[in-house]
């Protein structure tokens, strides 16, 4: 007997496999980018096909979307910097030399067999076996929330979550460290009409984020798509610049990086006591506590994610300073 | 017959000098040379003593004849002439008076033959002085300055020992009433007889204080005539001695004390003058001395106590011997090494120089060490009052000896000998016979004579230390001597040049190798590390290591290995590990307090 | 019971501590730093005179903690440490006078002295190090505390012998450590016990026993500078003179040899040694060195490489009474490492003198300078004609005892080894006299260099000079070293 | 609100970092605080675990497979223990070294971040939840590494970016395998675990992922140019603590998980003694003083791991403690080098080993610093590498495995032969014209270095509180 | 053959691609894109691993394990991103 959507795996599966390998190996860089974009839609399909949606919107939002935007500027800047902007076939933006084909391909002999052997152990492993499923239904009553992922990230294992966050954090904070002072390449020219699209959308992805974090406690969604989402906004109002940062703000960027880290950590503190420990929220306050940093999280983590994609830290820049910053 | 024979043993030299006057036999004759004593030799090996033969038509009626120790003295003569007669027959090759010596040489090889043959006074003494003239010609045959003053030295004594010989016998012929010498053995001599006698035929055999000749003339004669007169013709004093001189009959202790004395002083006397001298042969020469040193202290002993001569008698034929062919070979063996034209044939000859050396000095085993030590046991016999002084000085003779064969080595390299051009290979190989006989001469001693050889086989096989503190003393003296001839600094340097050097050189090999191993050091990791950098091979590691510990274990699920956590090993339970979440909260456990540290860490 | 248990830790932390004050002082605080070093150098004599009335009343110290499961930090004040002790703790003080004077308008004082009292404590710890562990951490602290001593001048020259120095010392170390740790392994413990602790071991595996005791001495052999091994002890010779006064009469070179008794009498025990057949084989490396220690002194020019080869030889004496296995000789060789530091720092500083004063660095310099320098030669000759054993000086005593014990060991050869060996300590001293005292000095005079040196260069070698005389002299009476070095063997030996 | 001290040690830091990042103009004064505090909480979590052996906080009241526990024991706390230690001192050190004020402004929070990272490390007993960590302590490093801006350190920053996601995902990997097999993330589930196939290929993927954060031969590639071209404390932090990290979940991992097998602790043991060998060549090959000791990290992380598979598989229940003695000695006397390295290159100018003997300014006391650190590195007596090298000496005579022992040694006369080079450059005056200012007194910003030197120094004397302590709360197979 | 099967295995070889990709990879921008795929692969076997036969709901831990792993990729991303750009733009001021 075949299942229908088998087929459909399958093609999904080739698919995936198909664009890896040409992400890897098509010449252009732009075009690499693009496939890979494809790529991670393509995985978020599949992960619906595997009933995870809250992961396929994950990906399709931050993994693909955002990582999208951010890798595309990227090429965007270093074509400026090399002075290749306007030739769409580069093919590399860093010079190399070229690694010789027998150490190529003994990485991917490699690579082979390890692809082998994971496929054993895989195949070796019992699927759809023991996990965490008895325990979390056994949990959701007393987590406070109806739905099992936003269970998981903010009351079982929210402590892997605030340091998730903190990731971000770190990663806005090495960010703002390691552009400071790089001179910005050219927007790309956005045209009029972009402009009043973004106008006209921005309300709209706004709504969109805010529902998919509310959704979050009950069914798939929450704050990090719910940010992604957010941060969409603020990467459309980026590149519209519609609104451009100054130094004057960073202060309050500043606040809205620790904003969602900092009311997770101190709840998680402030809720102890009472035979409590970290983290335990009390169960009558458990919805409203996970609800209120979520929100918060989710603010943060759009203003973090606009910010990682705006890359510097807005000063005002000293010609000396942007040339040597040592 | 046998008169014949003894006539032409006597005479076939004689008759060979003879035809040397005619030059076209000349070259026929050198060759023959060595054949010239082969008479005598086999006449000694044939023919079984004692034996006496007559010719009552002859002079006063000769006696010839051969006993026991007449034979034995024969034989070994007769070997030590043919060895040196043909080291001459090479040696002289290219000498102007090559024909000259020849003659002489044929004339004192037919009277040291002769004495040795002679029974009755007359012709002793005929043969005794046939034998010393002629060597004068050849101790004077280089003709130059020290060799001339050498040579009128020896005549000197010789024209005086005849003289006193003559009168010697003389007078022993009257007293015992027969001319024959075996008579006069058995007299009952006078004390000026006998003293005469043995001052006539001490100055052959070169006892201190008669013994101012011989070492310039056996330093200044040509080498095989130096390897004669040293080898076998002071034998002949001695000869003469054991021959006319009634020792065993009567006692004589005044001489014996005399002759005692003498060659006591002479063992150790002579060393003092050898060491002195800057040549070798001198050196050999008063080694000779002083072993005929030894030789009077047996003498000495036999005249004191007549009861003594038995045993002594066969020790000094034996020694007699010994030191006839150990010292030939020396001497021989000096004009081999001055032949020597390479570097590794002196070496070599050097090497084999020290095997005659070393038995004359007295190595245990050798005839040199057995000799004296049967010497040791026979005077045991003798006076009592002397023995324990007379073992202690033949004791140090073996020191003595070793010294100067020490200075005589030294002095071939130091002072090289002079040697006509000639096959190094032919001068050498009459030395090496002769060296060899001294070797082996405990061997062939009882082959010849085994009841005069008893004597010597019994005795014990002597004493190392000597030798060894010989050896040790001319070490240390050469050392010091070269120490002194470079500086003290210097020879320090030297001493210590091989543990310098080693380390130099190992210094040296390791400061190539270091630089070797430093441009290598340099060069390999700059290498490696510009592959590494430019395959990325540390990324390819990645791949590797990963691919590595997955087919390990895929090889060790294979091999049915027992997986076993450290934690596990120890038979914990996840309780003891505190791993597993206890029912509340935080869990603080009362523990026993050994678990816990007796003193908070600071 | 002792009413000061820690005695032998505060002797220790005396110059430990003071170490890194000295340091701290800046350059020109010259006299503080002076008071310093003298006030700590007599506060340790004093200590220790008074651990040795304690000691020889019997009282038994024992300083220890446990640095690792089973392995334990100790130090003892036993008989031996406590001659060992006394030694550097009297030197050390007279060392210190010499090297305020010497250094007087020197750089980096406060660098030498901090280094310098470190290198004391080091030494302190060796002595009074109670199990091989221990002896090892002091071993190699010894060692980097006179690396920089070595190479105080800072040359090119000098940091070369520092790093020949650091090479062997190290490698010393390294085999060290690897024969602590298989000596740990095997035995169990590394304790210093009298009579071995490897009684069994040694009869249950000679062949490690035998591996042992190669490894372990050959370590502690490199820095008693024996034959091989010797070959940085003169070169070390670039060092200040106070500092070779100290690294032979004292530090290093002593460390080694006081190694070799710890490791032959109280790790293996002399009778297990002599069963496992190693004591001839050292005796005869001793032997060698002696030779070749005094052989090469005669070719040396340059006075202080004479006194360092003659050190290689005189050392070697105390590793020859040592491997002689037999109580008199043992007597000989632990006296001999009292007199003969009391002699070698005599004639270093002496020659330390003769360079500052007179700018004479070399044995063909020495011409007059016995009438230019009369204390200072006075005492050179003293100690001089004590290294080649004259009665009744220092040099006497010990040699005549380590001949009494060759022949009670029924090894005659000592006694010639030791005439041979006076032979020519005369050969290379004599000279020296004979230069300094008969000979008009017409070199000397010409020396620009010439200039009067302070009494604080000048008492010390008189000093040790007449402490030479007195152990010589009065060397039975009580108190005497010999006479501590008899009780020490009879420890010992277990008689 | 009763906050416990396994909590603070991980929070204290986290809201420091945060407040450091608002405040940029107070982030010294914030930053030190933190540090402070920090090692406050590490010393009252000592306390407790002094008192219980073992001390476990299932956080959110969940129990561990579903929830997350924070769990110190000996060893763990002996880890925190020697990061906010040196941390607090090379805190202290940054004070001097970093006199660019935006340097100062970013380093406080990326160093505080790194510190809750580490804890978090230490305290973890998840093995997802040790991912995020590890990242975290990924990207606030390497934001520390390119503190300086210059472009060789950015370059180093990026391989070393590049060599850290690259391990994070192979661990990542390894998780998802382990979830596969076990249905469970937490060491307790390990601890039970059957072998099968998908345990072996989760251990292989983690632990090469561990070895190439921890930057064993060969997958060291990365590391010398981050450590060498970062600022100062950056290196002190990223060459004494950093690196720790991945070698303490090694260090677990290895104790739950079966190695299957004595080749593979073979392997390590090789890979170990290749990083002695080839990182001795190239610290003896390097030109610049920070380079070299960067190379020493390399050797010392190989020796470490020799250390760990001293003595086979059989020996890995003792092996551990020689490998954590080493862990320590090497985390402290290597920040104590770094910051001397960092305060000599400050004064001299450059640190170019071969023209550290021209300079005519000799930081006396950063110099000496730096040749205490380097005498336990080395591993001379009494240090406590020395008493690390002697645990692993001894450990693997006992076993027999000699060429441990040959390596060892080896690697020992090597690390005295490159430092060696970089004491002939202090203490040579010949080559220098002119009067020599050496003795300058003491210098506040050589305190932090010469503590923590002296420490490496004298905590050799303390080994044995040292390794009765790591072992309480029977942290690797230690029976009562 | 049941779709996390599939999709299990075609994780194994996305992440191995990525692998190899991020092993030869010399452009600093591709590496990143291998390193990505490495992730993405990783994902799909946690979803795999969470999934199960319809009826059932599928195990949520594993799904917020994803999502905190990609949280955390994208950050680590634009880390390795921002130093891509500040290092071209030093080395391009270096070419001038």
């Amino acid at each position: 007997m075949t299942d229908p959507f088998l087929i459909l795996d399958l093609l999904l599966a080739g698919a995936v496999i198909a664009l890896a390998v040409a992400t890897l190996t098509v010449r252009d860089l732009f075009a690499a980018i693009v496939l890979f974009i494809v790529l991670g839609l393509l995985s978020a399909l599949a992960w619906v096909r595997l009933s995870a949606p809250d992961v396929a919107l994950a990906e399709a939002a931050i993994g693909t979307g955002v990582t999208g935007a951010l890798l595309l500027k990227t090429l965007h800047h270093l074509r400026y910097v090399a002075g290749t902007l306007g030739e769409q076939t580069a093919h590399g933006v860093t010079p190399v030399t070229p690694v010789p084909m027998s150490v190529i391909w003994a990485n991917a002999a490699f690579c082979g067999l390890i692809t082998l052997g994971l496929a054993i152990a895989f195949l070796d492993a019992p699927l759809g076996g023991p996990g965490f499923d008895a325990l979390v239904a056994d949990a959701i009553p007393a987590s406070g929330v109806d739905h099992g992922v936003t269970a998981v990230l903010l009351n079982f294992r929210s402590y892997d979550t605030l340091m998730e966050v903190v990731v971000l954090l770190a990663a806005v904070i090495a960010v703002w460290q390691i552009e400071r002072g790089l001179s910005e390449a050219p927007s790309p020219d956005l045209s009029v009409i972009w402009q009043g699209f973004a106008r006209l959308t921005l309300p709209a992805i706004v709504v969109v984020g805010t529902y998919l974090l509310w959704k979050g406690s009950e069914a798939p969604g929450g704050a990090f798509q719910g940010g992604a989402v957010l941060a969409a906004v603020g990467i459309l109002l980026l590149l519209s610049r519609l609104y451009v940062p100054r130094p004057a703000h960073r202060a309050l960027a500043r606040w809205g990086f620790v904003l969602g880290t900092g009311v997770f950590a101190g709840v998680a503190l402030l809720v102890t006591g009472g035979g409590r420990v970290t983290f335990e929220y009390p169960p009558e306050h458990a919805k409203t506590l996970i609800l209120l940093i979520e929100g918060l999280v989710t603010v943060s983590i759009a203003v973090t994610l606009a910010a990682l994609f705006h890359g510097r830290e807005p000063v005002a820049v000293r010609a000396k300073e942007a040339r040597h910053d040592a | 017959m046998t008169l014949t024979v003894y006539l032409f043993v006597v005479g076939w030299p004689l008759v060979m000098a003879t035809a040397l006057l005619i030059p076209q036999a000349r070259p026929i004759l050198w060759r023959m040379m060595p054949l010239a004593p082969l008479p005598a030799l086999l006449l000694g090996l044939l023919v079984s003593a004692p034996q006496f033969v007559t010719g009552d038509w002859f002079v006063l009626g000769l006696t010839m004849g051969l006993d026991d120790v007449s034979r034995l003295f024969l034989i070994f003569t007769s070997v030590l002439w043919i060895a040196a007669s043909s080291a001459a027959r090479h040696w002289m090759r290219e000498d102007p008076r090559a024909t000259w010596f020849a003659v002489m040489f044929l004339l004192a090889m037919s009277g040291n033959l002769g004495l040795i043959l002679s029974k009755d006074a007359m012709a002793f003494y005929g043969a005794f002085a046939l034998m010393s003239f002629a060597s004068y010609g050849l101790v004077v045959h280089t003709r130059d300055a020290a060799a001339r003053k050498a040579a009128l030295l020896y005549i000197v004594f010789v024209v005086v020992g005849e003289l006193i010989l003559f009168s010697g016998l003389v007078l022993a012929a009257t007293q015992a009433g027969s001319i024959l010498l075996a008579d006069m053995r058995t007299a009952e001599l006078s004390g000026l007889a006998v003293a005469l006698l043995l001052v006539g035929f001490g100055i052959k055999l070169g006892v201190m204080p008669l013994h101012f000749w011989l070492p310039p003339a056996h330093g200044a004669a040509p080498v095989p005539a130096s390897a004669v007169l040293s080898g076998a013709m002071i034998k002949a004093g001695l000869f003469g001695i054991m021959s006319a001189v009634p020792l065993g009959v009567v006692a004589y202790g005044d001489h014996g004390t005399v002759v005692m004395a003498a060659g006591m002083v002479t063992v150790f006397a002579a060393l003092l003058l050898g060491v002195q001298q800057t040549s070798a042969k001198p050196v050999l020469g008063f080694s000779s001395v002083s072993q005929m040193g030894i030789i009077a202290i047996g003498l000495g002993a036999a005249l004191m106590t007549p009861g003594a001569w038995v045993a002594i008698m066969p020790v000094l034929v034996f020694l007699a011997a010994h030191h006839g062919l150990s010292k030939g070979a020396l001497f021989l063996g000096v004009g081999a090494w001055a032949a020597q034209t390479g570097r590794v044939g002196q070496i070599v000859l050097t090497l084999a120089f020290m095997v005659p050396a070393l038995v004359l000095a007295g190595l245990p085993i050798t005839s040199g060490a057995l000799g004296k030590e049967a010497l040791k046991a026979a005077l045991t016999f003798g006076s009592e009052v002397w023995l324990p002084w007379l073992t202690l000085a033949l004791t140090l003779s073996g020191v003595a000896t070793t010294l100067l064969m020490a200075r005589a080595i030294a002095l071939i390299w130091l002072n090289p000998p002079k040697a006509p051009a000639s096959k190094p290979e032919a001068l050498a190989l009459p030395f090496l016979g002769l060296a060899g006989l001294a070797l082996a001469l405990p061997v062939i001693w009882p082959l010849l004579d085994a009841t005069m050889a008893a004597p010597v086989l019994d005795a014990t096989t002597g004493a190392l230390w000597p030798v060894a503190l010989g050896v040790a003393i001319a070490l240390m003296v050469a050392i010091t001597a070269y120490a002194q001839s470079i500086g003290l600094a210097e020879f320090i340097n030297m001493l210590t040049a091989p543990a310098r050097n080693l380390s130099e050189r190992l210094g040296n090999f390791w400061a190539v190798k270091r630089r070797a191993a430093r441009r290598l050091g340099a060069a390999v990791p700059r290498t490696i590390e510009s592959y590494t950098l430019q395959w990325r091979l540390g990324q390819t590691a990645i791949a590797g290591l990963i691919a590595a510990v997955l087919v390990i274990e895929a090889a060790s699920s294979l091999r049915d290995v027992r997986l076993v956590t450290p934690a596990l090993r120890l038979g914990l339970t996840e309780q003891d590990i505190g791993l597993q979440t206890p029912e509340v909260e935080t869990e603080i456990e009362e523990r026993e307090p050994d678990a816990i540290l007796d003193e908070p860490v600071e | 019971m002792t009413d000061m248990p820690l005695l032998p830790l505060f002797i220790l932390l005396t110059s430990l501590l003071a170490s890194p004050i000295l340091f701290a002082l800046p350059e020109r605080a010259a006299n503080l730093r002076t008071s310093i070093n003298l006030g700590v150098a007599a506060i340790k004599v004093a200590l220790v005179a008074w651990l040795g009335w304690k000691v020889s009343q019997g009282v038994v110290y024992d300083v220890r903690f446990t640095v690792l499961p089973g392995l334990d930090f100790k130090l003892q004040a036993d008989p031996l440490a406590l001659l060992f002790v006394s030694l550097s703790a009297i030197l050390w003080l007279i060392t210190t006078v010499y090297s305020v004077g010497y250094l007087e308008s020197g750089s980096h004082r406060a660098r030498f002295f901090g280094f310098f009292s470190l290198c004391v404590a080091a030494t302190v710890g060796v002595a009074m190090a109670g199990n091989l562990f221990t002896f090892l951490i002091f071993y190699e602290l010894l060692t980097l505390a006179t690396y920089p001593l070595v190479i105080h001048r800072g040359s090119a020259e000098a940091l070369r012998a520092g790093r020949i120095y650091l090479i062997y010392t190290l490698a010393g170390g390294l085999v060290l450590l690897l024969g602590t740790l298989g000596l740990w392994i095997v035995a169990g413990t590394t304790d210093f016990v009298p009579g071995g602790i490897l009684a069994d071991v040694a009869a249950e595996q000679r062949l490690v026993a035998q591996m042992l005791f190669v490894v372990l001495v050959g370590a502690v052999g490199v820095k008693a500078a024996l034959f091989p091994f010797h070959a940085w002890l003169p070169i070390a010779m670039v060092a200040p003179a106070p500092v070779s006064a100290l690294l032979h009469a004292v530090a290093v070179v002593k460390a080694g040899a006081f190694g070799i008794m710890r490791i032959v009498y109280e790790i293996f025990g002399i009778e297990t040694a002599q069963a496992l057949g190693m004591t001839a084989p050292l005796a005869a490396l001793a032997a060698i060195t002696i030779i070749f220690g005094s052989l090469k002194a005669i070719t040396q020019d340059d006075i202080k490489k004479r006194l360092a080869y003659s050190t290689v030889s005189q050392v070697s004496y105390i590793t020859l009474g040592v491997a002689l296995a037999s109580p008199i000789a043992a007597v000989g060789a632990l006296a001999h490492l009292i007199h003969q530091g009391l002699m070698k720092i005599t004639m270093f500083m002496a020659a330390g003198n003769l360079a500052e004063g007179l700018g004479v660095k070399k044995v063909s310099q020495m011409n007059g300078v016995g009438r230019a320098m009369p204390g200072t030669m006075l005492a050179f000759t003293a100690a001089a004609l004590a290294m080649i054993g004259l009665p009744p000086l220092a040099g006497f005593v010990s040699k005549w005892y380590l001949a009494q014990g060759g022949l009670d060991a029924g090894a005659v050869w000592v006694v010639a080894l030791l005439l041979g060996s006076s032979l020519l300590n005369a050969i290379y001293f004599l000279p020296m006299l004979y230069r300094a005292w008969f000979r008009d000095g017409t070199e000397t005079e010409a020396a620009p260099a010439r200039q009067r040196i302070g009494w604080m260069l000048a008492a010390p070698p008189i000093t040790t000079a007449l402490m030479v005389l007195a152990v010589g002299g009065f060397a039975n009476a009580p108190f005497s070293p010999l006479e501590w070095t008899r009780f020490v063997v009879a420890i010992e030996y277990q008689e | 609100m009763t906050i416990d001290a396994m909590t603070l040690t991980l929070f204290l830091p986290l809201f420091g970092a945060m407040a450091a990042f608002v405040f940029p103009r107070v982030a010294t004064g914030i930053g030190l605080v933190t540090v402070v505090a920090t090692c406050g909480a590490v010393w009252l979590l000592a306390l407790e675990v002094l008192k219980a052996g073992a001390v476990v906080t299932p956080l959110g009241g969940w129990e561990a497979p579903l929830g997350i526990a924070l769990r110190a024991d000996g060893l763990s706390l002996a880890m925190l223990a020697m990061t906010s230690g040196v941390g607090l001192l090379v805190s202290l050190g940054a004070l001097d070294a970093l006199r660019d004020l935006r340097q100062r402004q970013y380093f406080w929070p990326l160093w505080l971040l790194l510190l809750t990272g580490m804890n978090g490390v230490y305290l973890g007993t998840d093995i997802f939840n040790l991912y995020v960590m590890i990242e975290v302590i990924a990207l606030a490093a390497v934001g520390l590494t390119v503190l300086s801006g210059t472009k060789e350190a950015l370059r180093a920053g990026l391989e070393y970016m590049y060599a850290s996601i690259l391990g994070a995902l192979l661990f990542l990997m390894g998780v998802g395998f382990v979830y596969l097999h076990l249905g469970r993330l937490d060491f307790a589930g390990l601890l039970e675990a059957e072998p099968s196939g998908a345990l072996s290929a989760a251990l292989a993927l983690m632990l090469v992922g561990l070895l190439l954060k921890t930057a064993l031969f060969p997958l060291h590639f990365w590391l010398p140019a981050a450590h060498a071209n970062a600022t100062a404390p950056a290196s002190a932090l990223l060459s004494g603590l950093v690196v720790k990290a991945a070698l303490y979940i090694f260090l677990r991992l290895t104790t739950y998980v079966p190695l299957p097998d004595e080749i593979l602790v073979a392997l390590i043991g090789a890979l170990g003694a290749g990083a002695v060998l080839w990182g001795g060549v190239q610290a003896l090959r390097a030109e610049r003083l920070k380079l070299l000791v960067a190379w020493s990290t390399v050797v010392q992380i190989g020796l470490i791991f020799i250390a760990f598979a001293r003595a086979g598989q059989v020996g890995l229940t003792e092996s551990w403690k020689a490998a954590a003695l080493l862990i320590l000695a090497h985390g402290v006397a290597k920040a104590a080098m770094f910051l001397a390295a960092g305060r000599i290159k400050d004064e001299v100018g450059h640190d170019i080993i071969r023209d550290l003997d021209r300079a005519e300014v000799r930081p006396t006391l950063a110099q000496f610093t730096f040749a205490l650190a380097a005498i336990s590195i080395i591993g001379l007596p009494p240090s406590l590498g020395f008493i690390g090298k002697w645990s692993l000496m001894e450990g693997a005579m006992a076993a027999g495995y000699w060429h441990w022992v040959a390596i060892t040694m080896i690697g020992t006369l090597l690390s005295v032969a490159y430092f060696s080079r970089v004491f002939a450059g202090f203490l040579r005056f010949d080559r220098v014209r002119g009067p020599v200012g050496e003795h300058q007194g003491w210098a506040l910003a050589d305190v932090a270095p010469l503590t923590l030197a002296i420490a490496s120094i004298s905590l050799g004397l303390m080994a044995a509180p040292i390794l009765s302590f790591i072992e309480l709360g029977y942290a690797l197979g230690v029976t009562p | 053959m049941t779709p996390d099967l599939i999709y299990g295995l075609t994780g194994i070889a996305v992440f191995a691609i990525g692998l190899t990709g991020a092993l030869c990879a010399q452009d600093r921008l591709r590496r990143v894109l291998a390193l990505k795929l490495c992730s993405l692969g990783a994902g799909f076997l946690l979803v795999v691993a969470a999934w199960r036969e319809p009826p059932a709901a599928p195990d949520p831990v594993p799904h917020a394990l994803v999502i905190t792993g990609i949280v955390v990729m994208i950050s680590a991303t634009a880390v390795a991103l921002a130093l891509i750009r500040r290092l071209q733009s030093l080395e391009a001021e270096d070419d001038d």
